[in-house]
């Protein structure tokens, strides 16, 4: 398993390469400048004819300057056009995503595999409604797609989400008291919880994705925020 | 820093007729809101609006440029735009925070979307 | 000053002080106070103990035999209950706490408490026991099977009047047994450093006072001297005190990172509790951002600004020491909880709603009010810096030939003081939460948590580069002096300093991707914050350029220039990470992050400063440095640098969170951190010592060049601007006023055509011929 | 070459023994010491410490609730740093006692040329203030549409076929308009005097206009003070009066201030040709802790003076008003800190204005201080519709 999700390595590896040339050109360049134009014998020779409180002559070149005015704005332009890209795949409401609610507290999770059970939004399910509950949701095939239990994390009792790969999620987050932040990490993704109102974040693990993972706090909310984990699996 | 001519509006004092120019201003203000009051129903909440933001202009205009100097000086324009200098940073506040409200991602308008990742 | 003062008005000063010292032990109390009077547990009566209050326990044997049951005695003397008047009713209460054993109560006077600990009964009405009417209980405590234990006992003495007030309470601690190795807390070793760094501080002070005239040493003469210091408004004078303050507030704020490094060496560490861990990581931020790195470019800007513009001092020479006292006796609000235990513990960004949650640590509002009075330093020094950079130029000097360095410092005085309003009213908003009960945070009353991190982030993201940005200007000075070239392209650079401090505004929103922050405007600010890389890289290229036909002398402040192209240059590249949000909600709060904002903070600022450091130090000093023991200082800053920060980079795309006081490595239940996270994690906090030590060395060389170096020539690195016209050191003041400076040109200098925006500012500005003298 | 072109007045100084002004040593001298910026800095670290200590608030676990106290017992502190912030306040004016703007510096350069360096300065002030009130602004601006106005939830509430459903304590935006321009639960007593307005508005009314007024008096001492026709008996007398004069419209506004947000007025009887009554935001229970406040649509007019218990059944309703009463008393107050501010310079300049302090070459400070007073007013003028009004 690999920290981050498949988005993220598709853009950090853009990235990582054009952060590489960046650098190479950078650092070829600094290191031939700095010892091809050093002083070689140390002494102060007064290339520019510097005088205390005389303005020394000017050193410019427009069209260089342009040059690296205009080449990393397209660069950038390009970056940002890669960026833009996915924000649809990560921002967009599948309207078939099972819906989990997760609460932050302090400092502890509370997920819900059917929030919606007895309201009339509830997703449509092959088991009974008195058989619905927070712990375990099946879809209308049967199949199980969420479950909740709990896992021991260095001595500590800690909730365990099980989640299906390659259905869709939609987690639906708030928060008790503080700002907290859920971190799918085997995902790559977080987005806080925040008291008063209602976050979201969509996702559809894949097959790659199945095993477990820490699930931790990624907004500073006091004390135990070291401590405020879960785990999650996906399960095929 | 003196004062070069403009010393008077209409044959008044300039200082004169601001001040009495944001006298009745204010008056009118009040009257606005007064006659909300007193004569409810009658006049609509957007009408009052309009006329406290164009008075509140008028009156911080008058302010601005005859109390404070930044109309009629010879430093008077430079200084002008020492004041209007924050007015993009204001402005940049005012949408950001004052604008904005907290929304889930989904809400995303259409237009700023590319969908072209796979 | 203080001898020409005549007596009454020093009498009328110390009356000042005196009773302010008076008022200083009612500093002393809970919540919000420099120490906590009580342990947790005891409900006493009144703020502090009495000593007229004299508990006693009695029945403690001197042998202890594990496992035996001892009967103990618990009185006490004194205090309001035994007064004449004192109601026969109600006489006292007792609290008594045993950290090993079990304490049990003997009759229904005494009752146990749910964490072991006993107390009297009666305190409340459904309570029947008579506990809180005696003087005196007997409880029962069971000794452990190995070791011994220590006991405290608080004790109310009351007078009967159905309230606390005018009860007095007193403490007694007991130890019976053997006693574990006391194990130094991370406080405990915090207090003792800081202690330590005061102290050789004072002593620097006093050393330098010494060495400057050995011969005629006299302890009378010290305090006209320092006093000239701490009164003087002398650019320089406060330029030295701001440096003295930033370097001190750096070597603090390193402490704390050492201590939480510590901490984080190995997964599962337990040598800072969370609260330890969660105050010194705010704390290390706070310090490191508003203690240390903005009162050394404000000494830098105090130093160097004025002489090199050809100005005589600041414009408002006493505000501008207003502006540097500010700074300490922000930092005693700031520090004062945290002694108790009890200092803020909100991380630097000090989000809402938690900054006024019950369950943020009590000091977090005195944190919130030194925050306002740095706030205070900050908007006075940029009224003051602004109106020198508009007024006070040297006559020739057009805004397109200030030295780049000025053009930085005004840029980033414009961005400090038009964007630290907002974070001012946000603080100001909080400690209303905090103290009289205003609900600007508070959820329950529809407060909206976002509303902070928008203020403060409306300053906080310019506010790094309003600390980066001097950072450039050093450089562009310094590279420029070592190539002996004029600065590549100096109106691009002017362009790009520009064009960040506009875009500079425009782009907080990347702080809040994962916030739950509009969704438009997290679009926005993503392409913004993409853009800021043009100008930057526009100075890296012109940088680079700089030195191309030139004949750059190595020195140390080049060495140190030439290593802040590479972190620099890192650090700016890591930074393209986070505008992109898929990327960003990965490694948004990750180590990710803390490596990019310490390549840039430390690669960026704290090496430029340093490099100004070395550069600048002759002029200040009128002495060299040392330039061994400055390249010895780099090599060893350099690397050890490196080693802390580039590993934090993959820390964090592996997914370890920042603001935690421990780690979790893989299991075979879960999968976390890979196991190498430990030794990497080892490694950081091996090269943060060495970081730590290499920046002694600096200090060393400082204090042993400033008093035995070379003397140094008014132009010892054969640079242009108008600082290196006067003396080393420069006299006072700095440029004659009577007779300033003219800039020339070495070009023949011709003013062409205005264009559009010089038109407009000729038609804005009051004519040449005929204005100004009217009188 | 030296800023403006004054090197030819070379002229004695009178040098306190508190060390002489700002830019003495711009006509030569050495830079001289002050103790004043190290009082005030303390003086106002202790002061602020002292602040949090008197008005700390406890948790009530119990209750989940925070519980608000005065600690009186604190108060020394509080009032030592203001006492050392004082006495630093006193050492900076006692040095600039006897400064004489008649030299005051001029700037060199692009774009403020020969304009005087400090008053560059207080435009750099007011530009960082511009920023504190526009952060204020957009604190209100977020708030005010984000939540729904108590009025309108209630009227959609009582409409039929409405969904609305009012719990006790819902958030909601009562604006202080609300009990100020349209009088609140006291409609029925816009009087006999002022039959077509609310009592409620007379303080904020007669404010606006006495900080209107002050704004003219202080530019009347400006130009009295340059007014090189007068004796400089008269000058200093007539300088003297107008500064007064501002001076107690300053003092005015804040005691209207506080009779508006405290004490309110009751002059009369019901029945009186001159009957006013107005009682004051507390009094009406518009406060930053009011989270149950019980709004009355319409009232009892019988139920005399006081609403509570004054509501006809069914038309009333429990809100949470505190967001409201904060934005408004933060917002008001901060304005009316810096008119106190004003207040504080006003007094130095009377007492300095009496003595002939100011002559026609030597009013910069009335000047100076009149651009920052002017800015309140204008300030004012936007605080005014904004949260009085609206």
């Amino acid at each position: 398993m690999e920290a981050g999700g498949e988005i993220f390595w598709y853009l950090f590896d853009i990235f990582n390469l054009w952060a590489v040339i960046v650098l190479v050109i950078v650092l070829v360049w600094m290191f031939h400048h700095s010892l091809r134009y050093r002083s070689k014998d140390g002494s102060d020779n007064n290339v520019d004819n510097f005088k205390p409180g005389v303005f020394p002559k000017e050193n410019d070149n427009l069209t260089m300057e342009l040059t690296w005015t205009i080449i990393p704005f397209i660069l950038i332009v390009y970056l940002t056009y890669i960026a833009w890209g996915p924000i649809d795949e990560m921002w967009t409401a599948d309207p078939d995503a099972h819906e989990i609610s997760v609460v932050g507290n302090q400092w502890y999770w509370e997920f819900d595999c059917d929030p919606m059970r007895g309201t009339a939004d509830a997703p449509e399910s092959s088991v009974e409604m008195e058989n619905r509950s927070a712990m375990m949701f099946y879809n209308e095939n049967g199949i199980l797609i969420c479950e909740l239990t709990t896992i021991e994390v260095e001595g500590q009792i800690k909730p365990l989400l099980r989640v299906k790969a390659e259905e869709s999620y939609n987690f639906a987050m708030t928060s008790n008291d503080v700002t907290h932040a859920p971190f799918f990490l085997d995902w790559g993704l977080k987005e806080d919880t925040q008291p008063g109102m209602e976050t979201r974040l969509y996702y559809t693990p894949s097959m790659d994705e199945v095993g477990s993972s820490l699930l931790m706090c990624t907004e500073y909310c006091g004390k135990d925020h070291g401590y405020m984990t879960a785990v999650v699996e996906v399960f095929e | 820093m003196g004062e070069h001519g403009h010393h008077t509006i209409l044959g008044f004092d300039r200082y004169a007729f601001n001040f009495w120019v944001l006298m009745i201003f204010t008056a009118i203000e009040v009257v606005a809101v007064a006659l909300t009051f007193s004569m409810k129903g009658t006049v609509s909440m957007n009408t009052v609006v309009f006329i406290l933001v164009s008075v509140g202009i008028v009156k911080g205009v008058g302010i601005a440029a005859i109390f404070m100097h930044l109309q009629g000086d010879e430093d008077s324009r430079v200084l002008t735009a020492t004041a209007l200098f924050p007015v993009f940073f204001i402005v940049v506040m005012v949408l950001f925070i004052g604008l904005t409200h907290p929304d889930a991602a989904d809400t995303l308008p259409a237009w700023c979307r590319p969908g072209f990742y796979t | 000053m203080i001898r020409s003062m005549n007596k009454p008005r020093s009498f009328g000063l110390l009356a000042i002080l005196l009773f302010a010292l008076v008022l200083a032990p009612s500093v002393q109390s809970y919540p919000t106070g420099i120490s906590g009077a009580q342990d947790g547990g005891c409900s006493c009566h009144g703020q502090t103990a009495s000593s007229e209050v004299v508990p006693s326990l009695e029945g403690l044997p001197t042998e202890l035999e594990p496992g035996a049951t001892y009967t103990l005695n618990i009185s006490f003397t004194g205090g309001p209950s035994f007064a004449e008047n004192a109601e026969p009713a109600a006489l006292g209460g007792f609290h008594l706490w045993a950290s090993a054993g079990v304490l049990a109560p003997v009759d229904g006077m005494v009752k146990t408490n749910s964490d072991g600990s006993v107390t009297h009964t009666g305190d409340d009405k459904d309570d029947t026991g008579m506990g809180n009417d005696q003087r005196e209980w007997q409880v029962e405590w069971t000794a452990p099977m190995e070791g011994g234990a220590k006991f405290t006992l608080h004790v109310n003495s009351v007078n009967g009047d159905g309230t606390n007030g005018g009860d007095l309470w007193g403490r007694l601690t007991a130890e019976v047994g053997p006693q574990p190795v006391e194990q130094a807390s991370g406080l405990t070793v915090l207090a003792s450093a800081i202690l330590l760094m005061v102290v050789i501080t004072l002593g620097c002070v006093i050393w330098v006072f010494y060495r400057q005239d050995p011969e005629a040493f006299a302890w009378e003469r010290f305090w006209p001297w320092f006093s000239d210091y701490i009164t003087s408004t002398d650019h320089k004078k406060v330029g030295t005190l701001y440096m003295v303050n930033g370097l001190f507030f750096l070597g603090v704020g390193g402490l704390f990172a050492l201590i939480f490094r510590v901490q984080l060496a190995t997964p599962g560490n337990d040598f800072l509790t969370q609260d330890e861990y969660n105050q010194f990581f705010t704390m290390h931020g706070t310090t490191m951002i508003f203690l240390a790195a903005m009162p050394m470019i404000a000494g830098f800007a105090n130093w160097i600004v004025p002489l090199q513009i050809g100005a005589p001092d600041l414009a408002l020479p006493r505000l501008n020491a207003l502006a540097f006292w500010l700074n300490p006796a922000a930092a005693l609000l700031l520090f004062s909880g945290i002694f108790s235990g009890q200092g803020a513990d909100t991380g630097w960004t000090g989000y809402a709603p938690y900054i006024v949650s019950h369950t943020a640590h009590s000091g977090a509002t005195l944190w919130v009010a030194g925050q306002i009075l740095i706030v205070a330093s900050s908007t006075i020094s940029g009224i003051n810096f602004m109106t020198t950079f508009c007024t006070m130029r040297a006559p020739g000097m057009g805004w397109m030939q200030m030295p780049l360095f000025s053009w930085s410092m005004l840029i980033a005085t414009l961005m400090l003081f038009i964007s630290i309003p907002a974070f001012g009213i946000g603080l100001i908003q909080v400690l209303l939460d905090r103290t009289i009960g205003t609900v600007f945070y508070e959820v329950a009353a529809g407060g909206d948590p976002l509303l902070w991190s928008h203020l403060f982030w409306y300053f906080g993201h310019p506010e790094v580069y309003v600390v980066v940005l001097p950072a450039f200007g050093v450089i562009s000075e310094v590279l420029s002096t070592s190539a002996r070239r004029t600065i590549f392209g100096y109106k691009s650079m002017v362009f790009a300093l520009a064009g960040i401090g506009i875009v500079g505004f425009i782009v907080y929103g990347h702080h809040m991707f994962t916030s739950g922050m509009s969704p438009v405007l997290r679009f926005v600010t993503m392409l913004t914050t993409m853009l800021v890389a043009v100008p930057t890289g526009i100075k890296i290229f012109n940088w680079l350029q700089t030195m191309h036909g030139g004949s750059l002398v190595y020195r140390t402040h080049t060495l140190w220039a030439l290593g802040f192209l590479v972190t620099f240059t890192l650090g700016g590249i890591s930074g393209m990470y986070f505008p992109a949000v898929a990327m960003d909600l990965h490694l948004h709060e990750t180590y990710f992050v803390v490596a990019h904002f310490h390549y840039v903070f430390v690669g960026g600022i704290v090496f430029g400063l340093y490099s100004g450091i070395y550069y600048w130090f002759p002029k200040a000093t009128g002495r060299m440095m040392n330039e061994k023991v400055g390249i010895l200082h780099f090599m060893t800053g350099f690397i050890s640098y490196n080693l802390i920060f580039w590993p934090m980079h993959r820390l964090g795309i592996q997914g370890m969170p920042r603001r935690q006081h421990t780690y979790f490595i893989t299991t075979d239940e879960y999968f976390a951190l890979p196991p190498e996270a430990a030794d990497w994690n080892m490694l950081i906090t091996v090269a943060a010592f060495m970081f730590f030590a290499s920046n002694l060395i600096l200090v060393y060389n400082m204090i042993s060049s400033g008093l035995r170096g070379q003397k140094a020539p008014s132009d010892p690195w054969g640079g242009w601007s108008m600082e290196w016209l006067v003396s080393s050191p420069p006299p006072t003041p700095s440029h004659d006023p009577s007779d300033l400076p003219v800039l020339e040109f070495a070009e023949i200098h011709e003013d062409g055509e205005p264009g559009f925006f010089g038109r407009m500012i000729q038609w804005m500005m009051i004519p040449e011929d005929d204005g100004g003298e009217e009188e | 070459m030296s800023y403006g072109g004054h090197d030819d007045h070379h002229h004695d100084h009178q040098h306190s023994h508190w060390g002489p002004h700002d830019w003495d040593h711009g006509h030569g001298g050495a830079p001289h010491n002050s103790w004043a910026p190290i009082m005030l800095a303390f003086g106002s670290s202790i002061f602020l410490l002292g602040f949090t200590k008197v008005f700390t608030q406890t948790w009530d676990s119990e209750a989940s609730i925070w519980t608000y106290a005065i600690h009186s017992s604190q108060l020394g502190l509080l009032i030592a740093g203001l006492a050392i912030f004082t006495a630093g306040l006193t050492v900076f004016w006692r040095q600039d006692w006897s400064h004489s703007g008649s030299y005051e510096a001029k700037a060199v350069g692009t774009p403020f040329r020969t304009i005087d360096i400090r008053k560059v300065a207080v435009w750099m002030f007011l530009m960082s203030e511009m920023m504190v009130f526009s952060s204020l602004f957009s604190t209100y601006i977020r708030y005010r549409l984000g939540f729904d106005n108590c009025v309108e939830l209630f009227e959609s509430s009582i409409e039929p076929g409405s969904t609305v459903v009012l719990e006790a304590g819902q958030q909601c935006w009562l604006p202080a308009s609300y009990f100020i321009a349209e009088g609140g639960y006291h409609q029925e007593y816009a009087n006999a005097a002022l039959g077509f307005m609310p009592d409620t508005l007379i303080p904020g009314a007669i404010n606006t206009f006495a900080l209107i007024i002050s704004s003219y008096t202080i530019v009347l001492a400006l130009k009295t003070a340059k007014d090189s026709s007068l004796s400089d008996a008269e000058r200093s007398r007539k300088v003297g009066n107008y500064l007064s004069i501002t001076l107690f419209l300053a003092t005015l506004f804040l005691t209207f201030k506080l009779i508006e947000w405290f004490i309110g007025f009751n002059i009369g009887h019901p029945g009186d040709w001159y009957y006013f009554h107005a009682p004051s935001l507390s009094a009406d229970h518009f406060t930053i802790h009011e989270s149950a406040y019980t709004y009355c649509h319409h009232w009892d007019h019988h139920g005399g003076v006081d609403h509570k218990g004054a509501c006809e059944p069914g038309m009333d309703a429990i809100f949470d008003i505190r967001m409201s009463a904060s934005t408004f008393y933060v917002t008001t107050g901060t304005h009316g800190v810096h008119v106190f501010g004003g207040m504080v310079a006003l007094a130095y300049m009377v007492l300095k204005a009496y003595r002939g302090g100011y002559t026609p070459q030597n009013a910069v400070s009335i000047e100076y201080f009149g651009l920052y007073w002017h800015f309140v007013d204008l300030v004012w003028v936007l605080v005014f519709p904004a949260f009085y009004l609206y």
